[in-house]
């Protein structure tokens, strides 16, 4: 049945309408084994929804997919992983209190008799992440103590166990650090060496290059244009996806001031941070680099007070901050953009206006009462200072792309007015021209005065346009660099231990 | 353990006390022990029974063990179950419900424990040694009776009912509506809603009919708690002239409002002191004796209390039985 | 009451979202219940008489579904607030020789205590709240029933408290006046006030609240008093309205209100509230049973219809 | 009966978590309540009979708190198990000339209607759990009053189901048998067969759980469909031992189940789930009340005392 010369996947005419937006307005795609076949677009742009709707989770509207030259059935997920598409979704699809291998299994567990046969799970886990190169992780873990990029390795083990003809990635690489993308790369490459065809998504344009066979770029869920060679330049990517010309990615640094305006000294918390200190002068953007899991978030959450530190002390303009206590943390001028833009940033139902004045609450105290059109108002400016789009305030922040959900994060610390900004992954699923707006908000921030703390996985846009960038390494820091200065081997040196052979906790 | 509490009469084993012949003195030596089971004690009527439990107890020297559990029948069959294996000489059972209880009356009986059924009436009389208990149906008759006297069987009635689906209600209601039958059809029952017994839902439920029925002569209630709350909704809509309201048990409350005259013509015993009085049963029925004032050697099986009529004339002489 | 939510429905490209149509369901709901009733009981279910018996019965129950919302606006629930009624009409009744204000000092100082007690054990003793409160509605009436020594207490005596329950202002039932001045109260406080704002926040996401400096412990606690208020309320006016205080009342209150919490649109997870919708869901239950009881129908016929009639209501209400 | 879920308690770096110490606490509460009910009532309470005892009284609510552990884990709940219990013992009792199988098979089949149709209202009405079942709470206590016609039905004659109710084999009543039956096969459906694994999952993550092919419908209603069933077995027990079938049993079971489900450990968010947990959580419940019946409490004071265990067991459960 199955034309072994046709190509593995062939999308016509895909439309999908959610009520009120279309997502996809007639996308073509097609995918052949053995390559790999990069997706990118703005945020927004239908890829997530392109992808579902071939892995059989959303129905789509119009159109066909055919694999193998086969027609697909739509809306049945059952039927696309059985022809063997195997897909790993942006958002974590785990079941956090379930077994690693339950997980990996989940929906075609091994049987013996009516029961589980849990020890064949185990053994053929165990193989699936030996075949991913990563035997760090026990199949009998339970998931939601394991890190985010453990989880994506289980994810993918998951994707494996369904020996698929075609795998699908939607940004993979988000939740990994430069290091385990590079193990990435490899299992795909090994993948698509086997004949698997794979379709890669991602915000990071450097990887296509790398990894990419052929290129497509959505927009505004339309095909702009397909097929393109892996080696079509940056520029030409992102004209493509943006529909003009950008301006330059990374926006100057600007000068910094002589005032302290953060200072670190000594915070522990074992094993996750030990004995950080740093300071952080007024319109100074500092960098925090390192590994995924080197203790980044965790030095970030022991500042602004969310977590019980051991020892050690936080002072903002020179007085010292309690310890636990992110109120006070925030009344003293700090602010933080956290990593879980969606779990820990927002409320996805609220507007945008709710969303950007929640920390500022009492500022529209009225009396008893909080005055609505003062918060829509000025809630309403700084979003559109941030060029949110669309610039529909009143709207759930859940119908914008997370490029424009991060600036609403942003907006309600300038709302607040803040005097140190600790930013977690402030790019992390946000296309290029949100980035570049992201980067340039920052630095005008910096520019008044701000002090920014960091935290990325990206060298590339660390150095870009940091003032200085710390090295973090297993929960110390153990590097200051100069960000005009350095380069991506300078920190990678510092960032990965001697000892780095698996990723392993 | 048994063998060893009693040295001195090992020839009389607990077990075998109800089949063997009478005996003066019983379990001499120790005092009768009386295990007694009641439902939730959540209403004033079931406090007073086990007040007054334990006020006979007291005064007759008897060891009570006194349990109450939730309103509901299976946990009373567990701790029934419980008592057994205390190895009461008496079980008196007060049931949430009396077929329910009957299966674990009958096993104590069967083992050689007398068991005083007291109100609710087990479903087989093999499962108790005596009943003891007022006339739920003889409650419903009397207001009836009272009712239709001073309607001249002439009026529509209303009834607030207790918990629906258990005894105490459906006779209540049964006396009820074959009392009125002598009217022949002269007497309405124009609404019937259970309120629960509780105070609050029988005003809710007054307030209701109130609303539903612009002529109302008589308000039966099959409880005095409940009667308060359906007072001060009649009160409250100023229709107290238009109708008067019967309960049932014989609270304070409702003696005092009784004596008073007016809205609350009338409330018919259900007299708590039962539970006294099987307790003296119980330890009659241990010693195996009689009732005093009977010819009859022993207790008889079957006591049945008048549902007596309290009004505004005889109220002075029960009052004191108010609970 | 106006709409409670400040986010305007209309979509991206300017269509009226579905939203309006559930939130039209409970009025669309009540104003059926309406005409069936003007239609099998004309001239007595339409006269202001009886619309105005229905709100003041709702009044007891339907004020501490106000105080509910907020809690179940923090993902919470609170069970035991029918046996802290009964407990607070306890507490007050003590006090009954003391007179009227005495009385509702003591309702309302128990009922704060055991809101109080319900939040603490929930915010710093980490039970969660389904049981800690259930834990709280066996103590409660435990409570009740031991305070009383079993016996309901008689206020006959206390006039003031009389008229808190029965009384009438301008005609409408002070119970009643009540429930509609405690609704509006709530509607302001969960939509034009801070502590509003940062119960749903909470709420609908508790990690991004303490991210934003709230304090999601004390803000939990807030609300589980604030529902001790709301009982304590409750239970003054059903003492008055009953001149007595009795430890058997409020039995299954708690699941009356969450139910009308429910249907009127807060979700149970959390995150999402309305008040205007609690006020309906009360009122809808509040017809139901006034409905059932004017048609005089037998109780069991009572339970079949009104559980067919939530199933119905929300299953109508259910999204797309 | 071993540990639930075959997930280590070892984090990412090698730590123990303190996981364990929250699943020995049921047992260490259980063992302090036999330890304290030798002391006060020794020679009493530590007999085998009395411990049968208080494993059959359990045996009705804890079959039933079973099912309901699958509820829960799939982030659902049952409010209407009490009355499903009543309509099903009627049900059987509608069947009782023709026998104690068809008994049985009534019951059975009430049961599981009624679960069904739970299971039906909350996939395909897309009623929320808890309005689903509260609806159904009152529509099967309405059923069961109606079939009987308010009155109980004696089943005397029916001597197989009473053998059910009140046999013994080897010594061991009949319903704490089934009782430790049941549960055995409720650990062996959750943690060693794909459904388990699905309600878990779909309790846990249900969009992950459509991602790997799992139809999230399907699995809910299931769970109400299994809980239906337990409730059904529950009944025979129960109209077994009372040897007449009443339509007002089960009052409030369902707090006692979902109390017991909770306290063993399964999150009522779902996601979540130990049977053995549960089977110690109705096993604590089951000794606190008889131990405070041995002791011969009053009502009032078995509420309070019964409420401060359970805060205090629970409280010594809380994470961190
Ligand atoms: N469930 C949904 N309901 C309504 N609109 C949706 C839904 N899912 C996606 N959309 C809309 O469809 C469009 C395409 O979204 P999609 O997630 O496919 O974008 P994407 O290219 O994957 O973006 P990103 O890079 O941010 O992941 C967006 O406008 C989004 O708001
Ligand atoms: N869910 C978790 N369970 C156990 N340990 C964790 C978990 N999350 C993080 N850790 C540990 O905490 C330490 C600090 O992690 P942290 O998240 O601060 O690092 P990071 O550099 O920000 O990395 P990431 O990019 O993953 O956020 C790591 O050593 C990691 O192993
Ligand atoms: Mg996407
Ligand atoms: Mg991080």
């Amino acid at each position: 049945m199955s034309d072994a010369s046709g190509p593995l996947l062939e999308v016509r005419g895909l439309v999908k309408d959610y009520p009120g937006v279309r997502a996809l307005g007639g996308v073509d795609l097609t995918v052949t084994s053995g390559q790999v076949h990069c997706l990118i677009g703005q945020n927004g742009a239908g890829k997530s929804t392109l992808i579902k709707c071939v892995s059989g989770l959303v129905e789509p509207t119009a159109g066909e997919v055919r694999f193998e030259g086969d027609l697909l059935p739509v809306g049945d997920p059952n039927a696309s992983i059985a022809r063997g598409i195997a897909t790993i979704y942006q958002e974590l699809d785990l079941v956090p209190h379930l077994s690693v291998a339950n997980n990996v299994f989940l929906g075609h567990e091994h049987k013996r008799g009516p029961l589980l046969n849990r020890a064949a799970m185990h053994r053929e886990t165990k193989a699936l992440f030996a075949r991913l190169g990563d035997e760090g992780i026990s199949p009998t873990a339970e998931v939601s103590t394991l890190r985010p990029a453990q989880q994506q390795v289980v994810s993918m083990a998951r994707a494996l166990s369904h020996s698929a003809k075609l795998l699908i990635l939607d940004e993979p690489s988000a939740v990994l650090d430069d290091v385990e993308v590079e193990a990435l790369f490899g299992v795909v490459r090994r993948l698509t060496a086997e004949g698997v065809g794979v379709i890669w998504i991602s915000h990071r344009l450097g990887e296509v290059g790398q990894l990419g066979d052929v290129v497509t770029v959505l927009k505004e869920g339309r095909t702009v244009a397909t097929e393109l060679p892996p080696d079509t330049p940056v520029d030409t990517l992102i004209r493509h996806m943006v529909g003009g010309r950008m301006e330059a990615l990374f926006p100057d640094r600007g000068p910094s001031r002589d005032t302290t305006v953060l200072e670190v000294r000594g915070l522990t918390r074992t094993p996750d941070v030990v004995d950080a200190s740093f300071t952080l002068r007024e319109g100074e953007i500092l960098g925090l680099a390192g590994l995924v899991g080197s203790g980044r978030t965790e030095l970030l959450r022991l500042i602004y007070g969310l977590d019980p530190v051991q020892s050690g002390e936080v002072e903002v303009g020179g007085r010292r901050l309690p310890p636990g206590r992110p109120d006070l943390a925030i009344r003293a001028g700090l602010g933080l953009a956290p990593e879980e833009r969606k779990s820990e940033g927002l409320w996805l139902d609220w507007s945008m206006v709710r969303n950007t004045s929640i920390a500022d609450l009492s500022r529209f105290r009225r009396g008893p009462f909080t005055d609505l059109a003062s918060e829509r108002r000025d809630a309403a400016r700084h979003l559109r200072s941030l060029n949110t789009q669309p610039d529909a305030p009143e709207r759930a922040a859940r119908l914008f792309s997370g490029g424009n959900q991060q600036k609403a994060v942003l907006a309600r610390w300038l709302l607040r007015s803040c005097r140190v900004l600790l930013l977690d992954e402030p790019t992390r699923g946000v296309d290029v021209g949100a980035r570049s707006e992201i980067y340039r908000v920052i630095a005008d921030l910096a520019a008044n005065g701000i002090g920014i703390v960091m935290v990325s996985s990206e060298l590339a846009e660390l150095l870009g346009f940091c003032h200085r960038v710390l090295v973090m390494r297993e929960g110390h820091i153990v590097d200051e660099l100069d960000g005009a200065t350095s380069t991506e081997e300078d920190v990678l040196q510092s960032a990965v231990p001697v000892h780095h052979t698996t990723k392993a906790g | 353990t048994e063998e060893a509490q009693q040295p001195e009469q090992p020839q009389e084993p607990a077990g075998q006390q109800n089949t063997q012949a009478q005996q003066p003195g019983g379990v001499s030596g120790r005092p009768v022990k009386v295990a007694f089971s009641a439902p939730g004690a959540d209403h004033g009527w079931l406090k007073a029974i086990t007040d007054n439990a334990r006020t006979a107890a007291d005064k007759l020297e008897v060891e009570l063990i006194l349990t109450e559990g939730t309103n509901d029948s299976a946990a009373q069959v567990s701790q029934v179950e419980s008592l057994i294996s205390q190895k009461p000489d008496v079980l008196v059972i007060l049931p949430h419900e009396g077929g329910p209880l009957t299966p674990v009356a009958q096993k104590a009986m069967q083992s050689g424990i007398p068991v005083v059924n007291v109100d609710r009436e087990f479903s087989t009389p093999a499962a108790y040694r005596t009943w003891i208990g007022g006339d739920n149906y003889g409650i419903g008759k009397s207001a009836a009776d009272l009712i239709a006297n001073e309607l001249n069987c002439q009026g529509n009635v209303v009834e607030i009912q207790g918990v629906a689906g258990i005894s105490v209600t459906e006779q209540r209601t049964k006396g009820f509506t074959d009392g009125i039958k002598r009217c022949n059809g002269g007497i309405k029952i124009v609404a019937s809603q259970p309120g629960d017994f509780l105070p609050d839902k029988g005003l809710q439920v007054m307030e209701t009919m109130l609303q539903g029925q612009k002529d109302i002569k008589a308000v039966y209630t099959h409880d005095d708690d409940m009667a308060m709350g359906a007072v001060q909704a009649i009160r409250a809509a100023n229709r107290e002239d238009e109708m008067f309201i019967t309960g049932a048990g014989g609270s304070k409350d409702a003696m005092n409002l009784i004596a008073e005259g007016g809205l609350y013509r009338a409330t018919f015993l259900y007299n708590p002191s039962m539970s006294g009085s099987a307790v003296s049963l119980a330890k009659l029925i241990a010693e195996r004796k009689g009732l005093s004032e009977l010819v009859e050697p022993e207790v008889p099986s079957y006591i049945e209390l008048p549902a007596t009529t309290v009004t505004k004339d005889n109220v002075a002489s029960v009052q004191q039985l108010g609970y | 009451m106006a709409v409670d939510t400040d986010t305007t429905a209309v979509d991206a490209r300017g269509r009226l979202r579905q939203v309006p149509v559930q939130e039209l369901v409970l009025p669309i709901v009540i104003i059926a219940l309406i005409i069936v009733g003007v239609i099998i009981r004309p001239g007595v279910f339409l006269t202001s008489d009886n619309l105005l018996n229905v709100l003041t019965q709702a009044s007891i129950t339907g004020i501490i579904a106000i105080g509910m919302t907020f809690v179940i606006a923090t993902g919470g629930i609170d069970l035991s607030v029918g046996s802290a009624l009964a407990a607070a009409s306890i507490a007050g009744g003590l006090l009954m020789p003391y007179g009227s204000w005495m009385f509702m000092i003591g309702a309302l100082a128990m009922a704060l205590l055991i809101g109080a007690i319900n939040g603490a054990a929930i915010v710093w003793g980490k039970v969660v709240p389904f049981i800690a409160t259930l834990a709280m509605l066996t103590i409660a009436r435990g409570l009740a029933l031991w305070m009383a020594e079993r016996t309901p207490i008689s206020l006959i005596e206390l006039d003031i408290l009389q008229w808190f329950g029965s009384g009438r202002v301008l005609g409408i039932p002070v119970p009643a006046l009540i429930f509609v001045i405690v609704a509006v109260v709530g509607w302001v406080v969960l939509n034009r006030t801070t502590f509003g704002r940062r119960a749903v926040a909470v709420g609908g996401n508790r990690s991004a609240a303490r991210i934003a400096g709230i304090r999601p412990g004390r803000v939990i606690f807030a609300v589980y008093v604030l529902t001790g208020l709301c009982v304590g309320i409750s239970a003054i006016l059903l003492s008055g309205r009953l001149a007595s205080a009795s430890p058997v009342v409020g039995n299954l209150v708690e699941l009356d209100a969450i139910a009308a919490v429910v249907i009127g649109g807060t979700a149970l997870t959390g995150g999402k509230a309305t008040v205007t919708g609690t006020f309906f869901g009360v009122i809808t239950f509040g017809l139901i049973f006034n409905l059932l009881n004017l048609l005089n129908m037998p109780t069991e016929i009572q339970g079949v219809v009104k559980g067919l009639l939530i199933l119905v209501a929300v299953a109508l209400q259910r999204r797309d």
